[in-house]
């Protein structure tokens, strides 16, 4: 099976994104997109395992009975995850501090899941692998995405302890973007992460459109162009 | 009394859905519809509650006394997912149309976070049997709850006039949003 | 550390005999929706919705590869139902209804070649070899398949014609 | 799933087979989590003492005690029945500090601080662990964002006077900030509880350290 | 004459019109407003000005972006009525921003991303008063005792501009004083007993009257009440909303009241403080997010009173009334959807009557 | 009498002041008159005259046809100008076969219009077969054939007749009239009509409105002990014959069911009055009372007019109009239907023409639903009218039935008072027309499947037929091969054949 490598890499980044278009992967989306960095940090571990358990049950999918794909498919994933945890608790622990407690949500992440079933159970690796990292990759925007607009909006600032996580050389990402802001405690908050996000999304749809209805314009244009010609 | 007030306190005060943001994909994905809503809702009660049940017994006679709490997410979601697959298949030769509308979440409950959430969270506190079992059938209470609610929402929502850019999932959002807003009143219910 | 490994490994020895049992028990022929589904469709295999015809169409729906919105000459109406049936929320502002119309033969033009006859999956037209062929109103779905094999090109669509039994009030204008 | 089963094959819709298969997988995850767990047991509990000693160190100096002072630690029944932990500051085997987990109400549930005294009941440093007070409003008591939480250092129970041992609005000495009473008042009621704990344990809490085999190494560390 | 537009019977219609419905709500609150804005002095009117104000520009901002005639829409008066209830509902000091942020909130987020009048299922002023609620605490928490327009104290127009686009009341700290209900909060959660926690508030008739603080429109329940009653008698409002929801929360109030007078305030006090009056006649009553049937209302009141009884009394927050309307608001497409009015000739089941059997009619 | 309280309604300005005063006037012929063959619900009738034909007043124009018809008589005597297509009395502005007729002045009854001595003489089964002949139908506004209505004791257990002299409906006062000027008649058409029902009790029910009516119809039937005259509350639509039942008799009318299920037949008082006419006087349905009304009109009266006369000349006799109307109006405000013009002819049904001003119809544009509930108090039929619309909306018909989309009566009261001017009454006489529509494509739709069923089989068997023909061919082709071949070989052949 021969796989368009770009149309993979753009489903997973924004066509079929897994938040914008799946809905899948929202307990961890709003729950650590709090700031950009939070969102950033979630959205690398989770990429690790969305690679990893591609990676795993595409080589594995062979074996597996449909009876029992699902339990063999959380096993997977959650034996990736518990390792992630474990060493980064050991090994990077101030890293852990930051990221420790959203480390065990990946395990329930529909969205790994999701994709396991929808695509790694039925692909080769190489192809696997490639959706992994880019449905990783566009879970991470919609994180960062998420967590920037909120942290803005909630709190005046981007990218906050970003040092923390990325270590020193990221100190240059903190921004305080509206000095003596007196913070939008609601952005923070669950509510606000539900309203950010519809916010968000309209905003992909009118880009969308917009994106389309040039196109659209363009493909008219060219006939009248081309014609004299 | 005390037990009436763990249900309480696990359906509205700390909504797994609203507070503790546990089982979001399925609320959006299973909430078009009021009767799918309530299916979705009875299928998660079901699951959610042997799920509470069956961590418990791991815990207590297998984890707990071999001191094996770094197996805990293993063994749990293994137990979990063993569950779910069982439902799906009971629900599939049951019930086609029901199982054509919970569709791809049947499965996703195996990751329908708050399954796991509640098992690992009654393990945090130490919960009795009877607790457990309470703390799990009052979490999908408020799972339920707020998926029936969020439904009719949605289902009023459809005959609104919502602005293009918005109508379908934004719209959703926002109202999940605000429904949340409106369970910050329940904060400090139980503490007093 | 040994023993944690044998006892899990043992749990899901036990869980996977118990999906094993559960799946045997369980086990689904096909999908019942099929069958349900095509008695929802208009019957005529017209073919317009790409399939070769109901049946392998309704299958297509049941198994969600057709959306519930396929069938043209269904409307409105048939995309509701099936919707309803399975479940899923549909735009049916999407969903153009064609003002229904029916075949017309023109009747100095028709020469009678019997190629509406063999065609029309609904017996709607009348006539033998070389005789005048009619449209029987009533029969005809209007899939347009004698209008596209007529040589003379003498079959015309046209819409129904409302009376005062069928006309109804219309859709007031949005606000 | 139509690939995975165009390619079953007879044996594999056995009952058997799910089963070991299962098993297989089971038997395999928890080995490698056991491997996993082995290789870094000891470099985590490591990472979390070393937490908690960050913490103690905010409410104890360096300059009064020679032991760590995870070392030692001692089981007392505290004011609330439970078990509490006390951690002591010992420089030649005289306790010269100690520090306890105190907790008051807050608005929004419990506020846990850490207390630090030294042996004669002065307040070396008071810390929050952590509260769940509203943010911009209740946690002006966190050090980070105002220096509050530093005005209880040095003083004891009598310096002030236990009558002034509540926030202004309650007719005390500490300030509580406006719009928000109830988080200091909870802040204030834990310390005063607090001193009010080390007054009635006091010889218990001071007694020279006499280090015993079970001691020895005990470091226990706090989940 | 012929050739209007082809629209089906009736063609006779009551002379009523949105418009007409929310100018004579708003004519109800007037004497409250009046006396509000009186008693609370220059920074309460400039607070309401620009609260309805912003209202008013957000309405016609999103109309615009939406390509929605503005005239037709920023005439019906929905906008003004939802800023005018907001401003009833915040503390009559806060600084100005709270008003525009307030408006966005309630009109953007509450009521056009839902696709404008009749389209929003929660109530804008509700859920703009909650989400400022939340963000601004310290704000939205800050109330003064009245001090009526060109009484002694009062602030004059500059100094109320200071309040206004100052500080609000944090600007001038001597003055702020808690709510009856956020007092009462406060000592019990002291562990004083409601007389002592009530002995140096407010009186009953004070409350009645309007003479303690609080929002705009929390302080006089009688002219809240005379209001209230004037929409029934317009047929604007039916009873069943109000009476419900205060007979709920009165009974409740009663039965806790009389087991454990020390720890519950009685029911006089919870129906004459906070928002409970303003809130059964102007805001549960809010048609677009309340439920249509008669049954459905009564339910929907009943539920208010009972969630604003639990909130004032149980939970973290002083006052309820918002969060139980919010709250109830989520429940009314299940309510409209449960409980349907019996269709003539039919039983409640939806099936047809039987005569014959015993059944007589039902 | 105990009355019964029913839901919902409302109490729109009756506005009967403009005409209840004004006695019947008989309108002069018209040059022309159309008698549409389809004035009744059910089959249209069937022409039984020619173009040029001569015909006496009276004279039977077209039969019934079907169970559910009803025959169409000549409203005066004349010439047949011809049959064709001309605008109905209908908001569809769609054409219908209509019979021209040109008076010839005479008015020369038919043979068969005789006097009758003794019109109570007649059996129940001669009453209902007369006025199945005489072309009668409904006069209160659906127009149902109404022999049918009185054959109805065969299949149910009747005990009342309820006569309906509500005429509840806004300006109407051709009802009013009619008691006021010919209560005995009335009398005794409703007389005769409970005897063809064979029911004992007789409830004539009249709005308190109507003051003059109801003393009339007192004293005209203080001799008939069966017969109680009932003043009814003045609320819309306390003519709606299942609401008016309930308010005489207290049971309410099972959905989907009819009143008779509960043992009670309704009429209108027209009704009434030709009955009489046609017992009596042997006259057939040929002529009503039409209320001319409306604020443009110059002169509101009441007309008694030919079937057929075009509405112009209603209009010009009472004056014309004095300002343009808004609407023009054929019944009521609240259920009639609007006019595509002044051309089309008076029906049996036509009970009002009102021209409306724009003050009058409070015309507006639609604002979107504030869920205020009004049209659900007033809904007389306990249905949830915003719901069902914004359902019909959205092109949901399923659920807007499941509301009750059928059950409701299209009285109108739910729009009447809906603050957002939203024409409710249109979304559910739209869903129903598309119901219907779905049902008979649903109806070709089974048919269909079971041509294409047929047609299927037929080509496999022609198939089946031709295969197995050239499967004959090829054996017969193979036998003769085989035949041709070796001798020695042969037998082997033919055993392997058998
Ligand atoms: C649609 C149509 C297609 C025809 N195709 C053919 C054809 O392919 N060959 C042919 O010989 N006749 C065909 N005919 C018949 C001829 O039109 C014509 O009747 C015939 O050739 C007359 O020739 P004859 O005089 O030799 O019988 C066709 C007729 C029709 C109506
Ligand atoms: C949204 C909200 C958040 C609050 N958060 C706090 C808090 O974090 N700490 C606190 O002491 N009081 C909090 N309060 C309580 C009120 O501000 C309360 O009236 C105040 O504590 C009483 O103190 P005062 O006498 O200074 O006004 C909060 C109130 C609201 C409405
Ligand atoms: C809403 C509504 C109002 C009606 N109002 C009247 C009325 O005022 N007078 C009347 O005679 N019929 C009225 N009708 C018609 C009656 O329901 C019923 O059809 C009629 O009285 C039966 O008598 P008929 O067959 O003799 O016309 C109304 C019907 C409806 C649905
Ligand atoms: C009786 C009545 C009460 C109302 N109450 C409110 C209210 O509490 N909040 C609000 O924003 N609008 C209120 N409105 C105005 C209007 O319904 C509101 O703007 C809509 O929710 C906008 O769609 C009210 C209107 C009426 C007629
Ligand atoms: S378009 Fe509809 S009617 Fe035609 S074949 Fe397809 S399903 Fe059948
Ligand atoms: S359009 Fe032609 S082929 Fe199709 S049904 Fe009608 S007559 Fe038959
Ligand atoms: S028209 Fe129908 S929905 Fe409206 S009030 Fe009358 S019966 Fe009810
Ligand atoms: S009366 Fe009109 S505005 Fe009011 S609820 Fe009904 S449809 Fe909506
Ligand atoms: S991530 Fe929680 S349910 Fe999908």
């Amino acid at each position: 099976m021969s796989h368009d490598y770009k149309r993979l890499a753009k489903d997973g980044l924004w066509d079929n994104n897994i938040v914008f278009a799946q809905a899948l992967g929202l307990c961890p989306l709003l729950a650590v997109t709090g700031t950009a960095t939070n969102g950033l940090g979630m959205g690398l571990a989770s990429t690790a395992v969305f690679i990893a358990s591609a990676l795993a049950i595409s080589l594995l999918r062979n074996i597996i009975t449909p009876q029992v794909r699902i339990p063999i498919f959380v096993l997977i994933i959650a034996v990736l995850v518990t390792l992630v945890d474990m060493s980064m608790n050991a090994w990077v622990h101030d890293l852990h501090k930051v990221l420790g407690l959203f480390i065990p949500l990946i395990v329930t992440n529909c969205a790994i899941l999701g994709r396991a079933e929808a695509f790694a159970s039925r692909n080769s690796p190489m192809p696997a692998l490639f959706d992994g990292l880019m449905m990783g990759l566009g879970f991470t925007f919609a994180l960062v995405a998420l967590g920037a607009a909120r942290e803005i909006l909630g709190s005046g600032t981007l990218f906050s302890s970003a040092a923390l996580l990325l270590g020193e050389w990221a100190s240059f990402l903190e921004l305080t973007l509206i000095p003596d802001y007196k913070g939008f405690l609601l952005i923070i908050l669950p509510p606000g992460g539900f309203i950010v996000l519809a916010f968000l999304l309209a905003g992909k749809r009118v880009l969308d459109r917009t994106l389309a209805a040039r196109k659209a314009a363009r493909v008219e244009d060219e006939p009248a162009v081309a014609d004299p010609a | 009394m005390e037990y009436l007030l763990i249900i309480l306190s696990t359906a509205l005060v700390n909504n797994v859905v609203l507070v503790k943001f546990l089982g979001l994909c399925p609320l959006m994905g299973v909430s078009n519809k009021l009767d799918s809503a309530l299916g979705m809702g009875l299928a998660t009660t079901f699951v959610l509650t042997l799920a509470a049940f069956a961590s418990w017994l791991l815990e207590h006679f297998v984890l707990g006394p071999l001191n094996l709490g770094f197996l805990r997410i293993l063994t749990f979601i293994l137990v979990i997912a063993v569950v779910v697959q069982f439902t799906e298949m009971a629900v599939r030769k049951t019930s086609p149309t029901l199982y054509q509308v919970l569709g791809i979440f049947l499965p996703l409950i195996t990751t329908n976070c708050a399954v796991l959430g509640v098992a690992l969270l009654n393990v945090q506190q130490d919960n009795g049997l009877l607790e457990s079992l309470l703390y799990g059938f009052g979490s999908a209470l408020g799972f339920t709850l707020v998926l029936v609610m969020f439904a009719g929402l949605r289902e009023r929502l459809a005959l609104a006039n919502v602005p293009t850019a918005f109508a379908g999932a934004p719209i959703a959002y926002l109202v999940a949003g605000l429904m949340s807003l409106a369970f910050m009143g329940f904060a400090g219910l139980t503490s007093g | 550390m040994f023993s944690a490994i044998l006892i899990i490994g043992a749990l899901g020895v036990l869980m996977g005999t118990a999906l094993g049992f559960a799946s045997r028990f369980f086990a689904v022929e096909g999908n019942p929706l099929e069958g349900e589904i095509e008695e929802l469709l208009p019957g005529s295999q017209c073919g317009q919705c790409g399939y070769p015809g109901c049946g392998p169409a309704a299958a297509a729906v049941a198994n969600g590869e057709a959306p519930v919105t396929m069938c043209p000459p269904g409307g409105k109406a048939l995309a509701e139902a099936l919707a309803e049936k399975m479940g899923v929320s549909v735009d049916l502002s999407e969903v153009e209804e064609k003002a229904p119309v029916v075949a017309f033969v023109h009747e100095h033009l028709c020469v009678g070649c019997t190629k509406c006859f063999k065609r029309c999956p609904t017996d709607a037209i009348i006539g033998g070899p070389k005789q005048i062929h009619a449209v029987f109103a009533d029969a005809c779905t209007g899939c347009e398949k004698c209008f596209d094999v007529c040589p003379t090109e003498c079959i015309e669509m046209r819409p129904i014609q409302a009376n005062l039994q069928t006309w109804y009030w219309p859709m007031p204008a949005a606000a | 799933m139509s690939e995975i089963e165009s390619r079953a094959m007879p044996f594999r819709d056995t009952i058997g087979y799910q089963a070991l298969l299962l098993g297989g997988f089971a038997f395999l995850a928890t080995a490698l989590l056991v491997l996993g767990n082995l290789a870094t047991k000891d470099a985590i509990a490591e990472r979390k003492a070393e937490d908690l000693r960050a913490s103690l160190s905010q409410v104890i100096p360096p300059r009064i005690h020679d032991n760590d002072l995870l070392e030692h630690p001692m089981e007392m029944e505290g004011p609330d029945g439970q078990p509490l932990t006390i951690y002591r500051a010992i420089r030649d085997k005289q306790v010269t500090g100690l520090a306890y987990e105190i907790v008051g109400p807050g608005y929004a549930g419990d506020i846990r601080l850490i207390l630090g005294l030294d042996a004669k009941g002065e307040v070396l440093g008071v810390r929050v662990l952590s509260h769940a007070e509203t943010p911009g409003l209740g946690d002006k008591i966190e050090a980070s964002r105002d220096d509050w939480i530093l005005g209880f250092n040095g003083l004891s129970m009598g310096d002030p006077p236990e009558q002034e041992w509540y926030v202004d609005k309650d007719g005390g000495r500490f300030d509580s900030f406006s719009g928000a009473t109830i988080t200091p008042r909870g802040v204030v009621k834990a310390i005063r509880d607090g001193l009010h704990y080390f007054n009635a344990h006091r010889t218990a809490l001071t007694a020279p350290v006499v280090i015993t085999k079970e001691l020895e190494g005990a470091v226990r560390v706090k989940d | 004459m012929i050739d209007a537009p082809l629209i089906g019977a009736p063609y006779a219609h009551q002379k009523v019109s949105v418009n007409r419905t929310m100018v004579l709500v708003m004519l109800a609150l007037t004497p409250a407003t009046l006396l509000g804005l009186y008693q609370f002095g220059w920074p309460a009117i400039f607070l309401f000005v620009i609260t309805i104000a912003a209202c008013l520009i957000f309405e016609a901002f999103s109309l615009q972006v939406m390509g929605k005639p503005k005239k037709v829409f920023l005439m019906d008066g929905s906008a003004i009525l939802t800023g005018w209830l907001l401003a009833m509902t915040l503390p009559p000091w806060a600084p100005w921003w709270i008003g525009v942020v307030g408006a966005f909130l309630a009109i953007i987020i509450g009521k056009q991303v839902f696709g404008g009048i009749g389209q929003n299922p929660f109530n804008p002023a509700m859920v703009a008063r909650v989400a400022l609620l939340i963000s601004f605490p310290l704000e939205m928490t800050l109330y003064t005792s009245p001090q009526p327009l060109f009484s002694a104290d009062a602030p004059g127009v500059l100094e109320g501009l200071a309040i206004t686009f100052g500080g609000g009341a944090l600007a001038i700290d001597a003055v702020t004083s808690a709510t009856p209900l956020g007092h009462l909060k406060t000592e019990l959660s002291r562990g004083l007993e409601v007389q002592h926690a009530l002995g140096s508030t407010d009186s009953v008739g004070q409350l009645a009257l309007g003479t303690a603080s609080g929002s705009l429109g929390e302080i006089s329940a009688l002219l809240l009440l005379a209001g209230g009653l004037v929409l029934i008698g317009l047929r604007i409002i039916t009873w069943h909303i109000p009476v419900a929801m205060l007979g709920t929360l009165a009974l409740l109030a009663s039965i806790f009241h009389l087991m454990a007078p020390e720890s519950y305030a009685g029911p006089l006090f919870h129906l004459l403080s906070g928002a409970a009056i303003l809130g059964a006649f102007f805001i549960a009553t809010d048609l677009v997010t309340s439920p249509v049937s008669v049954t459905g209302q009564l339910i929907f009141g009943a539920g208010c009173g009972l969630l604003v009884f639990v909130i004032r009394t149980f939970a973290g927050y002083p006052e309820g009334v918002a969060f139980a309307v919010l709250l109830m608001n989520a429940c009314t497409p299940l309510i409209d959807y449960y409980f349907k009015p019996r269709i003539y000739g039919r039983d409640r089941k939806g099936q047809p009557l039987q005569y014959g059997d015993e059944g007589g009619e039902a | 009498m105990k009355l019964f309280r029913i839901r919902g309604g409302v109490h729109p300005d009756d506005r009967k002041q403009l005409s209840a005063e004004r006695a019947i006037e008989n309108l002069p012929l018209p040059p022309l008159l159309h008698i549409p063959l389809q004035q009744h619900i059910g089959h249209p009738a069937e022409p039984l005259v020619k173009r040029g034909q001569l015909v006496r007043k009276g004279e039977l124009l077209a039969r019934s046809q079907g169970m559910i018809s009803a025959p169409v008589h000549a409203p005066t005597s004349g010439r047949i100008m011809g049959i064709g297509g001309y605008p109905a009395h209908h908001a569809s502005g769609l054409s219908v076969r209509t019979i021209t007729l040109h008076p010839d002045g005479y008015e020369e009854w038919h043979d068969d219009c005789e006097e009758m001595d003794d019109p109570f003489s007649l059996s129940p089964e001669q009453i209902a077969r007369r006025v199945a002949e005489s072309g009668i139908v409904g006069m209160g506004g659906a127009t149902f054939p109404s022999a049918v209505k009185l054959n109805l004791r065969k299949r149910y257990q009747l005990d009342t007749l309820v006569i309906n002299g509500a005429e509840c409906e806004p300006y109407l006062t051709c009802d009013d009239r009619l008691m006021r000027e010919r209560s005995e008649h009335v009398r005794d058409g409703v007389r005769l009509m409970a005897k063809s029902l064979g029911v004992e009790r007789i409830l004539f029910g009249i709005e308190n409105n109507k003051p003059q009516a109801q003393r009339a119809m007192r004293e005209a039937a203080a001799d008939y002990p069966e017969f109680h005259v009932v003043g009814l509350p003045t609320r819309y639509p306390m003519g709606s014959e299942k609401h008016l039942v309930q308010t005489l008799v207290g049971k309410e009318t099972p959905a989907r069911g009819l009143t008779a299920d509960i043992g009670v037949v309704v009429h209108n008082v027209a009704t009434a009055t030709a009955v009489f006419d046609a017992l009596k006087f042997g006259r057939p349905l040929i002529s009503r009372v039409v209320t001319v009304s409306g604020g443009a009109v110059k002169n509101p009266c009441n007309l008694h007019v030919p079937i057929g006369t075009p509405l112009e000349h209603l209009v010009e006799y009472c004056g014309g109009f004095v300002d343009l109307p808004d609407r023009l109006i054929s019944g009521g405000p609240m259920m009639g239907q609007p006019l595509p013009s002044l051309r089309v002819p008076v029906v049996k049904g036509s009970n009002g023409l009102l021209g409306l001003t724009l003050e009058e119809t409070q015309r507006r544009d639609e604002m979107p639903c504030i869920r205020c509930a009004s049209c659900v108090s007033a809904c007389p039929c306990g249905l949830t009218p915003l719901s069902m619309a914004a359902f019909i909306r959205v092109g949901s018909l399923e659920p807007s039935v499941e509301l009750g989309l059928l059950d409701c009566i299209g009285c109108g009261s739910c729009a009447y008072v809906c603050p957002s001017h939203i024409p409710l009454v249109q979304y559910f006489n739209y869903a129903k027309g598309e119901l219907t529509a779905r049902q008979r494509a649903q109806h070709k739709q089974g048919e269909t499947k079971r041509l294409a069923e047929a047609r299927t089989a037929r080509m496999e068997a022609i198939k089946k037929a031709k295969r197995e023909a050239m499967a004959k061919r090829k054996r017969e082709m193979e036998a003769k091969k085989a035949a041709e071949a070796g001798a020695a070989e042969q037998t082997k052949q033919e055993e392997a054949e058998a």
